[in-house]
């Protein structure tokens, strides 16, 4: 157990700072958030600026025209990136982490060839069509329908909680190709354009008011059989090598940003007052503050321990579930002493008497997806239960 | 003892329960929110017909016009105007009804639409400001009326709860006094049971709509409602609710019988109870939801905003829990 | 909604008062709580005064030998019993709640006269065998068999979680007869007198050392069929009559003393220090117990609101698992408040320098059997869900 | 960086384990509280076992006789004497290894059996008293040396856990002067993460117990462990495990390369996130094992007991905490 660097790393880590205190000061303004062409311009620009510093598809084999690191050079990117409040891989997502990795495993040569430089240079934006309105949690249960028609795929259906839907390039895409076979037989994997026509989006509004997602909705939208990644009916293993790319560096964005936010909590309290103290006298609320440190002390532990583990075995470790449940549970409560914080403030969803509520109950409205999303906690729990612990299935 | 609701009032809570879900069902609620915005949030046609369905002379005394009735069947009526999310100050208006003179009776009426503020509160967030006649702030002191007309303030853009338009106001005007302390602090008892009854009615609201989602979402070739984890989640809503409901109840009869209970005790519990119910109902609803729960579409997120500003109105669990503490 | 008693009402509750304080002065030191026919000679004194003094029986029908008091006349016998410190129903429980009931309302009138009687009187003890090693929650899966023979039923088998086993004269059980039905219908209701030769106790030792419990097993133990209670093979609807007898009563007593209990901890907390302070300055420590009296508060009412609806009805509500739940749960955390105001004392199950920690750590270590016993929580939540929101069984 | 077991701790963690099963099995564990209990519930024998094996030493340098090992390595060792629950006082002994002269020479030797009490703590509860050779006291100025002999309590008839006998004690004899304060406060650090490292061990075993259990038993035709609400409580159960692993882990290499971390977050969060573990998971084993989970024969309130009695040592959770937010 050693949570020393070597120094290759510690090398590494100087440099991106270093390129980072550089890199950071040219970044145009932030877009405003319902601004998706801006978005798109901010995020890919930011890729675009990674890219030439060689830092693009930082966890990519070289082979693929990524930087090959370790898991651990990886955590030190996101921790250093994030530390020094660059932009968020935004728009680049799907593509960096999802599309990209699977077309590199699982498409052929050509397809590597047309699609791997476009997402590294920021050219290119994919978004997702996995999920749909009937199929969430349980995914495998899509419904939507490609039908082999000669040299194309001729697609109907409907995708749920796509984002940047609006601005992407292409759509990676799992559909139905055989419904006759069991659920998790029948899935085919496919590259769509956006622009093909037949597709229609229309934006989701979340409960903050803002459009983070779309539904997409295909009507005989007809695509080249050559857009297909792995054999036809062996989509869901397709999607599963996705998911082996998973190195335990999922979260390591978000433990920073807890912890810095924990220090900004602590902030707030000292300045806030009730009655005739500040919050922070309040010896319950320091306590939680101190509670909740330690809840993200130790989820950054184990940051580092999945991180470790997946370096040795070249495997995500079991720690995914164990870790998104905690973490966020975790996180809602930190938006849940905020909001105490706040007291009345917490009414208004824009900064209000010199108090941080518009950034903070925005946060805090967002943060009830992270119980839901990519798996409720009630599908870790069966999953940690019996894939860690052995029990048995439900049915 | 008989602590059940009477013939009269089961007739009171089913008519009530008819008029809100007839004049303001969930059409026209999403219109409100979704199409028709109007100033302070509150529908004048529709406040005529509460003042005259008597939500805010349900307790002036007949013999001044009103309804007559108590604290407990108000908590009957405001449980079921949280149920459908009526919008607009009234809870404030229902206590401005019970003072002297042209302001109580024009509450009363309707002619007059009454907010209330704390005036110890920080920040100062004047709700409804825009649509209201009358401003009535709340201090240890007493009761002050303040022109809305001569409050300026900032208006919130972007409020948490779309229903619930606010104002940021640095000072308020000094006003002219409709109450001493010892109305102020009726106010306080009597704006709590009511709030906390529109909290149960949040709650119970809730529950439903959870209930109806698992009963009807299918995954896993399964009716979600039959996994214990969601089912488990919609028997909990179902307990604060119930809870909440004794406590809410017990609050209200003992403000009309004070014999029967402590209101120092009844009155803050009713409240922890009641916000307690609504805000974690509103989680667990969102939770049971899934993705779906994330969207303004569904309704669950309009409750639990309207929970959250509740919440903060005539007193907020530390102070609740505190009061408590200092009873025993 | 009427929480003010009537006349007969208060009258009722004046004069058992005035009785109770007479009364209670009378009793004989308390027993040593390991001390079986000590605590058996002790509960059925108690029971013998109540029975001359025309209380025996509270509830029951005046027909069955008892008072035939409504719903809320029972509820005030319960509160003042308890505010005046009198004596738990401790050996009589099984008799008067369980057993005597069920002979009234399924027995025939030779079983009425010759077992009511010494119910009331406290001359007899009843223990209750239903529960099995093999079947808790699941208590209709029981094994234990009976076999007629001639006159007779054989049993065979065990039961568990039996109170005061050794010192009843009688045992209310359920054996099965017909091992061929589908579970519920093969049930047959049985008196057992426990000095039958082929009974065996073994007490059974509970997480605080104590025999609040026993195993116990049956030998070819012989019983008339004229102990049979029902018909054959119908026990299972017998037992059902009598869980109706529950009016929203059952935990008058307990709520009554948690109230007081939480007093004495706002008592204790201004006693006991911690660094320049009290606990009671600690405002997180205080709020829990403001939160606490919240909850106390509002089951109380939810009590009141129980049996009245019992009272209308003559039915026991479906309020019976909702009260259970939140009842058990909260107590729990009067029992974690405790411990955190022990402190190190905490660690003794005896009262250490001036702290009350002998009682406390005790009920302590007993509250982990209220989300257990009579149903689990889990159990609970699927009647809530199932039998009030009418969500699907799981199978 | 690597923070993953090394083949060197690994083989540790192993040998120990199978040290630990071998010379405390379950049945020695139960002989010990049901049958044969022995003054101050240490057996002496087992005692010179557990010396020999380094568990007193393993910190103490090659060049005076030890092990040479580092705190990451002690906590390894630790975790498994939580999962047999080895009684006595294990860190006490192992943190007076780290002193000078023959008091650090008999305690690592297994010579001398040393307890310790926080001489601040009220009541003040020694534990183990009568099998000590060695009784330090800790306190802000320093550590003091007492004669367990001339110290006069009363014996607690029943305490909490039947593995830890204790005396109440008045007052302290003044002892002898074996550390400063910076030694105390050392003793803090090293102890709070050795006895988390206990509470984690403590934390897997329940984990292991409640699932076994989950999957043995059967209840409605089905093995319980199949229901969500078995199985959810079983998971939270590994996911409390888990993250005190990784904070108990942490905050040992931590004091073992300072550059690595800060301690002063490290080692609180290692003591609050073990403690957590141990106690609610005890709960929730009691709760998987339902009726069973009551009574004596089952294991489960063993852990907990211990579990609530290492809550108590090298600072609680409201300290943890308050220490926590300073940090902030």
């Amino acid at each position: 157990m050693d949570l020393r660097y070597t120094e290759a790393e510690e090398r590494f880590r100087g440099e991106l700072r270093a390129w980072l205190a550089e890199a950071l000061p040219k970044l145009p303004p932030k877009p405003d958030r319902n601004d998706w062409p801006g978005r798109r311009a901010y995020d890919t620009a930011w890729q675009r600026m990674l890219f030439d510093a060689g830092y693009a598809g930082i966890h990519w084999p070289v082979e693929a025209g990524g930087k090959g690191a370790t898991p651990t050079e990886h955590l030190i990117f996101l921790e250093e990136t994030e530390r020094a409040g660059a932009p968020y891989v935004g728009a680049n997502f799907v593509g960096l982490l999802h599309a990209g990795p699977t077309v590199n495993a699982a498409g052929n040569e050509e397809q590597r060839r047309k699609y791997l430089p476009g997402i590294l240079s920021g050219d290119d934006v994919w978004c997702q069509g996995f999920s749909e309105p009937g199929a969430g949690s349980d995914l495998a249960s899509l419904r939507t329908r490609a039908v082999r028609d000669g040299d194309e795929y001729v697609i109907n259906g409907a995708k749920i909680w796509t984002s940047h839907a609006e601005v992407a390039d292409y759509c990676e895409m799992l559909v139905r190709t055989d419904p006759d076979a069991p659920k998790h037989k029948g899935i085919t994997w496919l590259i769509v354009p956006m622009d093909t026509p037949g597709i229609t989006i229309r934006p989701l509004e979340t409960i903050m008011g803002t459009s983070e997602f779309a539904e997409v909705f295909f009507d005989d939208v007809r695509v080249p059989v050559a857009n297909r990644v792995g054999e036809e009916n062996d989509g869901w293993r397709v999607t599963m090598v996705t998911l082996s790319f998973e190195r335990g560096t999922a979260f390591v964005s978000e433990v920073v940003a807890c912890q810095r936010l924990l220090r900004e909590l602590a902030e707030l309290a000292k300045k806030v007052t009730r009655k005739n103290a500040t919050a922070w006298d309040d010896v319950a609320l320091r306590r939680e503050l101190g509670h909740l440190t330690a809840e993200f002390e130790a989820l950054w532990a184990l940051t580092k321990w999945n991180v470790s583990e997946a370096a040795r075995s070249g495997m995500p470790g079991v720690g995914g579930s164990v870790f998104k449940l905690r973490f966020s549970e975790t996180k809602q409560k930190i938006y849940d002493l905020a909001h105490r914080l706040l007291d009345r403030a917490a009414l208004c969803v824009e900064d209000v008497a010199g108090l941080p509520s518009g950034e903070l109950m925005d946060e805090r409205l967002s943060s009830f997806s992270y119980t839901i999303a990519a798996g409720t906690s009630q599908i870790q729990r069966n999953i940690v239960g019996e894939r860690i612990l052995g029990l048995p299935k439900e049915r | 003892m008989d602590f059940q609701l009477s013939e009269d009032q089961r007739d009171l809570a089913t008519g009530v329960r008819d008029f809100c879900e007839g004049r303001f069902d969930r059409d026209r609620m999403r219109n409100l929110v979704d199409k028709a915005r109007v100033p302070g949030m509150v529908d004048k046609a529709l406040w005529a017909e509460l003042a005259e369905t008597g939500f805010f002379s349900l307790r002036v005394p007949e013999a001044d016009g009103g309804v007559g009735l108590g604290t407990a069947e108000a908590a009957l009526v405001y449980e079921e105007a949280g149920r459908v999310l009526l919008p607009g100050p009234l809870v404030a208006t229902h206590l401005a009804a019970s003072l002297d003179g042209d302001l109580g009776a024009g509450a009363a009426s309707g002619e007059l639409i009454v907010g209330l503020v704390d005036g110890e509160a920080t920040p100062l967030l004047v709700e409804h400001l825009d649509v209201l006649d009358v401003l009535l702030v709340l201090d240890a002191d007493g009761l002050r009326r303040v022109d809305p007309a001569a409050v300026s303030g900032t208006a919130i853009a972007n409020p948490v709860d779309p229903f619930t338009p606010l104002h940021h106001v640095e000072a308020l005007p000094a006003g002219e006094p409709v109450g001493d302390a010892e109305t102020a602090a009726r106010f306080r008892r009597e704006g709590a049971v009511l709030t906390a009854a529109i909290q149960l009615g949040i709650a119970g609201k809730l529950t439903e709509l959870a209930t109806q989602y698992a009963k009807e979402r299918e995954q896993f070739g399964r009716i979600i409602g039959s996994f214990q984890a969601v089912k488990h989640l919609c028997a909990d809503m179902l307990v604060r609710t119930e809870i909440a409901r004794a406590a809410v109840y017990a609050a209200a009869v003992t403000l009309d019988d004070p014999v029967v209970g402590d209101a120092a005790v009844a009155v803050p519990t009713a409240k922890l109870m009641a916000d307690d119910a609504a805000t974690r109902n509103a989680k667990d609803a969102t939770q049971v939801h899934g993705g779906m729960g994330f969207t303004w579409e569904v309704d669950v997120h309009l409750y639990l905003k309207r929970a959250w500003v509740h919440a903060t109105q005539f007193g907020g669990a530390e102070e609740n829990e505190e009061a408590l503490a200092l009873t025993l």
